[in-house]
């Protein structure tokens, strides 16, 4: 780096800016007081550095995604220790941005993106870029067709499969097709059909599961190539008038919790390649239908302890994007609700953290803010704020076994 | 691209208000239905056409509020205060040639309306007028009804969103 | 268009979107209330149509820049009329957004724009684009060597020759240079070197003047094909400790005022191709030494009239960006102050109207508002509100003579 | 590129209160003096490093705040609230090689120091922690002193802005 410095200096007094230099060194001197006596050592010379983070992202440590509405293509990332509160750093997206994949190693973050060749006009390309944990620079890019849906964000339109093998991208132009790209070997697999269903909702590490416009379900397999085959589809499982979400809730490797804008749970197992409908509940009881989920990413479940949090509001139909004012936590074991949380500032967005010893959190779109809580009681541990425009959902990341040089 | 900002209203107001649903259940009389209309999309037949087309002469309201009855399902920018008007597009930019349908009760000759919600492409957000009502917006893996998806499909300028329009196609009954 | 429209449905039904429309009308028959007796008509059907402005710009309309400082990437411009106080419509710029720039018959907006492949990262391409003022669209664009000033705006980075015939645009790399575009063949001239000096401030259709590091101005010429011959330089004319800015003001052809950021005047000459100060004098009286002139748009002049619009504040050295409090008018015939008008919102960018009978402008760096004020007391007449972020400099158009199809 | 926001200090505040001086005149005994320094710019010689570099045992003050002394010239976001810190990058951001300087007074040693303006670059910007502080700037013809000026000239990774430092690059008397 220091040979560069004097590279820039000797290309400084080449120009023109040797002048201004010259002329600075003599210029401006204005009265100042004398110093004091020093009391303490002069301070150091400093050197600029660079931060690095870990090599594995810890799992108290949470992405913030902000699609940014009024600039949509400045979209980026945050990345905040849960922890301590505080920031860390910040992943560029693209236009429309929805949210990274994390690497099975938790080492690097895959980040979709969209770009124009002049600002939101000219050729579009979309691309996948890896950035490292550690420096957050980016890394390789694949190239994909410039397909992908545009919409609010949704986390089921770019997974990563569980190994880290494949990227599955949702396009919607208004064909409906999925794009695979080959993690390992950085290029694209191919782009395949999967007309009248969208979003892909991973099941295995090389099956998943699509949401139909009639209110099916509809499987989908990878080869070990990557290539996408259909396969079977389910009845229509729900009656337009009360949709599920297109923000399912995944609760174990082959199983999903679809809940509608009412608020109606149906598990879905896909473990043997068709989907198999199981239990169906409701996330109200007697005299609470009032109440109804809401938000951009309206409800987290905690594996170790089997925990659904729902961000509940009231209000009627068209109301399923409203802030949550209470957090209900539910058995998915026993289909109970076993705690109601009312919480200070309404919400759009929750998440926990994947550990055995959590944290909640919560975010209000447009208010820049993420608050940490103690899942109990979603009491408030810390806020974090300052975090950019919009903040539309939140990612906490996988559970990475202890290994590498952890730092 | 559709905004999403009850939160700006839920910020501005206090939380205690929170519980209050007036606004939104007001308009459940004018649930949106999605019908046939989809044959009926909209799509400007004269771009010749210079000055904003203001709302017809038997409507009431102001196209510049978000109360306005045609924007009973709209998630967007209104076109209105971003130099269009509930039917024309700013200058620079171009109606999207599919898009998504709402219907909506006009006050004033209690009918209900099957709107089109065109978004205007090709720059950037305008920014202006925020407005978001979903009443009867569905998931995006039903797109005809999803007012989540950027409907700047199928445009020459591209899918950069700038605001939405709310266009009547005909009579929803 | 209605062969696209049918095109795109064919596209539609075509790929998997015909079953969910299928779907769709068959779907959502909720109860409803028959309507009443209709009263009135039935509405019309409607076509969507876009809106064309005007051939010329009228001189009562405002552009105005807004360059977005937490999304640079993303700066604009949006065009008010400043009579009706209505917003007309927004001309896309792009990383580091400065300004437009307006051919003298006021029927194109030329406007700079820096674009980078990945958003804010990869290849960096800067353009000129030609924007039509009837429909807003991008037409004509020329590449540029990728070196134009990143700084806050200042409108005599980006000149245009009075007759139309060159683009100037200041390189700061941080060598110095001048790149001339040929706006009429649409094609770069040259890059030319400026050593120690910067901006270019027009001082006749091939003359201007550039502000040196040493408190000197530097004369330079274009000949007939654009090429830049540098000329005569003044002594230093201002101090290190009390420097002019960078934002002039041009008071005739080849006369600008050049403002220190204390308040001192001197006006200089470049008719003769050399420049030639004259008249000093100070904004300040005998016990006004704590107001200053400041903002990213300090002063304005009105030729019809002679006169000089400032926006001035209290304070000290290291304020010449703060908002002025009061807009001091002065005659620059007689360098006399004929007004002292307070103004109820402070604010950094001030502009007046180029007709005989003008509206005078104000706008607070991140308000997003425009102030529309007569000029005789800067009365308020109305505010044109919501323009997004951070509004840097107002931009009247010339008066164009009547000619043309106006509209 | 620099960040200009006491207008939203005076759109917080009062119009009234407009008249206050305090903070700036304060500052003044720190005026800025650009000395030969300019052949001091401190560049990063050791990117290996990887902690946030804090500021230096003997020193007073909040880096998270825009009044820290070393910030009397600065005017962008400050590193320090964007994952680094007042001499430190955030991740995946370059240093600027060349940059401008100013002189601030150190309350703890009474001493003037040359401080160092570098950016941190190659990403949009933080926008966290805003802070202008004009001491001594001088406009952009005048380079070495101008903080109008985006100082990400000569990175690798481009001109986006994201936040600036501010280094103790040696006493200034």
């Amino acid at each position: 780096m220091r040979s560069r410095r004097f590279k820039m200096l000797a290309k400084m007094l080449a120009g023109g800016f040797g002048v201004m230099a010259l002329a600075t060194t003599t210029a401006c001197a204005a009265p100042r007081k004398a110093p004091p006596a020093p009391k303490v050592p002069v301070l150091a010379v400093e050197d600029v550095t660079t931060v690095e983070l870990k090599d594995r992202i810890p799992p108290h440590w949470l992405v913030v995604n902000d699609v940014v509405f009024t600039h949509l293509l400045d979209g980026r990332a945050y990345i905040v220790d849960g922890d301590k509160g505080e920031y860390l750093g910040m992943v560029p997206g693209g236009h429309s941005h929805v949210g990274v994949q994390f690497t099975p190693d938790g080492s690097h973050l895959l980040m979709p993106g969209t770009f124009f060749a002049r600002g939101s006009r000219g050729e579009r390309t979309d691309v996948i870029t890896w950035f490292a944990l550690k420096d957050l620079m980016p890394g390789e890019e694949v190239v994909i067709p410039p397909k992908r849906i545009q919409s609010l964000p949704l986390l089921s339109s770019i997974p990563l499969t569980d190994d880290g093998r494949f990227v599955l991208i949702y396009n919607f132009t208004p064909e409906q097709s999925m794009t695979v790209v080959d993690a390992e070997a950085k290029s694209v697999v191919g782009e395949f059909e999967t007309p009248g269903c969208a979003l892909a909702h991973m099941t295995g590490p090389r099956s998943f599961m699509m949401q139909c416009a009639d209110g099916s379900l509809q499987s989908g397999a990878l080869d070990e190539s990557g290539k996408i085959t259909l396969g079977a589809t389910t009845q229509p499982l729900f009656e337009r008038e009360d949709p599920a979400s297109d923000k399912p809730v995944r609760i174990s490797a082959s199983r999903w919790l679809f809940i509608t804008f009412a608020g109606a749970v149906a598990e879905v197992d896909n473990a043997s390649g068709t989907p198999t409908p199981g239990a169906r509940w409701k996330l109200t009881g007697p005299g609470e239908d009032a109440w109804r989920p809401g938000g951009l990413q309206p409800y987290t479940f905690h594996a170790p302890s089997g925990l659904l949090y729902v961000l509940m509001h009231q209000g009627g139909p068209g109301t399923h994007k409203h802030p949550g004012t209470e957090i209900w936590v539910f058995s998915v074991a026993s289909k109970q609700r076993v705690a109601r949380l009312p919480i200070e500032t309404p919400s759009t967005a929750i998440e926990i953290s994947k550990d055995a010893d959590p944290l909640l959190y919560t975010a209000l779109f447009g208010s820049g803010t993420v608050v940490v809580r103690k899942p109990a009681d979603a009491s408030v541990l810390r806020k974090i704020e300052g975090l950019g425009n919009d903040i539309s959902v939140l990612q906490a990341p996988p559970v990475v076994p202890a290994a590498g040089p952890a730092k | 691209m559709r905004r999403f900002d009850r939160a700006a209203e839920y910020l501005a107001r206090s939380a205690a208000r929170s519980t209050s649903r007036r606004g939104f259940i007001g308009r459940l009389g004018a649930l949106v239905t999605a019908t046939g209309a989809a044959t009926l999309l909209p799509v400007s037949r004269v771009r010749a056409e210079k000055a904003a087309v203001p709302i017809q002469v038997q409507e009431e309201g102001d196209p510049n509020s978000c109360d306005y009855w045609r924007y009973c399902a709209v998630d967007g920018f209104l076109c209105s205060c971003c130099g269009g008007s509930a039917s024309s597009c700013p200058p620079g930019t171009e109606p999207s040639p599919i898009t998504w349908l709402g219907t909506c009760r006009n006050p004033a000759d209690g009918r209900n309306y099957v709107i089109s919600y065109n978004d205007c492409c090709g720059k950037a957000a305008c920014g202006r007028c925020n407005c978001s009502r979903d009443e009867g917006a569905s998931p995006v893996y039903q797109p005809t009804t999803a007012n989540d998806l950027d409907w700047c499909l199928g445009t020459q300028v591209g899918v950069a969103y700038h605001c939405s329009l709310s266009v009547v196609t005909g009579p929803a009954d």
